[in-house]
């Protein structure tokens, strides 16, 4: 089973990485990629200052399994990549990467929005977000 | 049986995995947790059985992989 | 007038380079990433090597103004950067960098997917592809 | 008055700008260029003034800026 997770934020370099590794990939035309930041929210009054994740990762691997299977079915892919941050990311830290890649635009961009939205309904991942005060609520996806 | 509790329930439950007996389903289950731990009553949270979130009551086998989720919020 | 136009390809360099720029704004939630790779498509059995672009200068970069002034009016982004490669781009290089950030991920990713059809359909740039044996064919937009 | 070319018009006039006379409006400049280039009555193309894709004949001032369009293929 693929691994999704890596430890803490998700550097720029990192998608740099990925981004240079497809230039051989000469059947391409267009790369989506979505980044999740995370943002200094403001509940009551307390300044978000961090998330720290948690997974049930067998479960997230199984899942993001069936998820890919289904994506590379349903929309004419060359490839896609996923990577999900666990443990602490501070604020203005990329927390999650989606890239895809396809000939035509349409694939690429499609893949990559439902992608997303599949990340954040069903993949079994639990954000607390920690204030500047140590403190902590948990997050709650909308 | 031991029970894997994620997320804002681990604050509730007090532990990320607890031992479960004398539960053969997933109704007696919650039954039980429910007694031990009246505030999961208040809480959002799905069953899974062997990594699959369960939709009825399902039976639990000895070998059975059981655990608490609440709303995911990765992203 | 904003200028969005480079001279070749754009590098994965370039690429971190706007994303990292972004860490310190800590109202984004999310970014949304469109690159447009150059593709070594076969015609009549010549295979693309690279694609030449012009410009209109003066009117594309009028039109950009107006189609950047009516995303920000539709999507509540917190920033939106366009770039497009002039002159030589060779297959497997990128060509087009949109890359739009918002609070939350529903207006970067919209608004990017708008600005990408705008600029395919309505900048006056012209992609001459220029085969491996030095002829070449006029680019057409689907 | 200048007229600029684009694309694959480059090509079948055989100059990115060219000198246009006598024409004061857009369908006599059409006109002037089918009868030079015969070859642009089997093109695709639109005509700017002033950095504007004109919708139907349209004068012309002698500072207008004019451009021939062929179809778009940026991104």
């Amino acid at each position: 089973m693929k691994n999704i997770f890596l430890d803490g934020a998700i550097s720029a370099q990192f998608i740099t990485e990925q981004i240079a590794k497809h230039a051989t990939k000469t059947g391409i035309g267009a790369h989506n990629i979505f980044l999740g930041q995370v943002r200094a929210d403001v509940l009551n009054d307390k300044v978000v200052a961090a998330i720290d994740y948690t997974t049930y990762k067998e479960m997230a691997l199984e899942k993001m399994h069936i998820i890919r299977e289904a994506i590379f079915a349903k929309y004419d892919l060359t490839c896609m990549h996923v990577y999900h941050s666990l443990g602490t990311v501070k604020v203005g830290e990329i927390s999650l990467f989606v890239f895809t890649s396809s000939k035509h635009r349409r694939a690429a961009i499609d893949a990559c929005n439902e992608m997303v939205e599949r990340i954040k309904n069903e993949l079994p991942v639990w954000g607390k977000e920690i204030f500047e005060d140590e403190t902590y609520t948990w997050k709650v996806n909308n | 049986m031991k029970l894997k509790v994620f997320g804002q329930l681990v604050d509730l439950i007090g532990s990320n995995c607890i031992e479960v007996i004398d539960v053969n389903d997933t109704d007696k289950l919650i039954q039980q947790l429910q007694s031990k731990y009246p505030l999961l009553k208040n809480s959002k949270y799905r069953v899974a059985v062997n990594r699959n979130i369960i939709q009825s009551n399902t039976i639990l086998k000895q070998d059975a992989e059981i655990a608490l989720l609440p709303p995911f919020s990765g992203g």
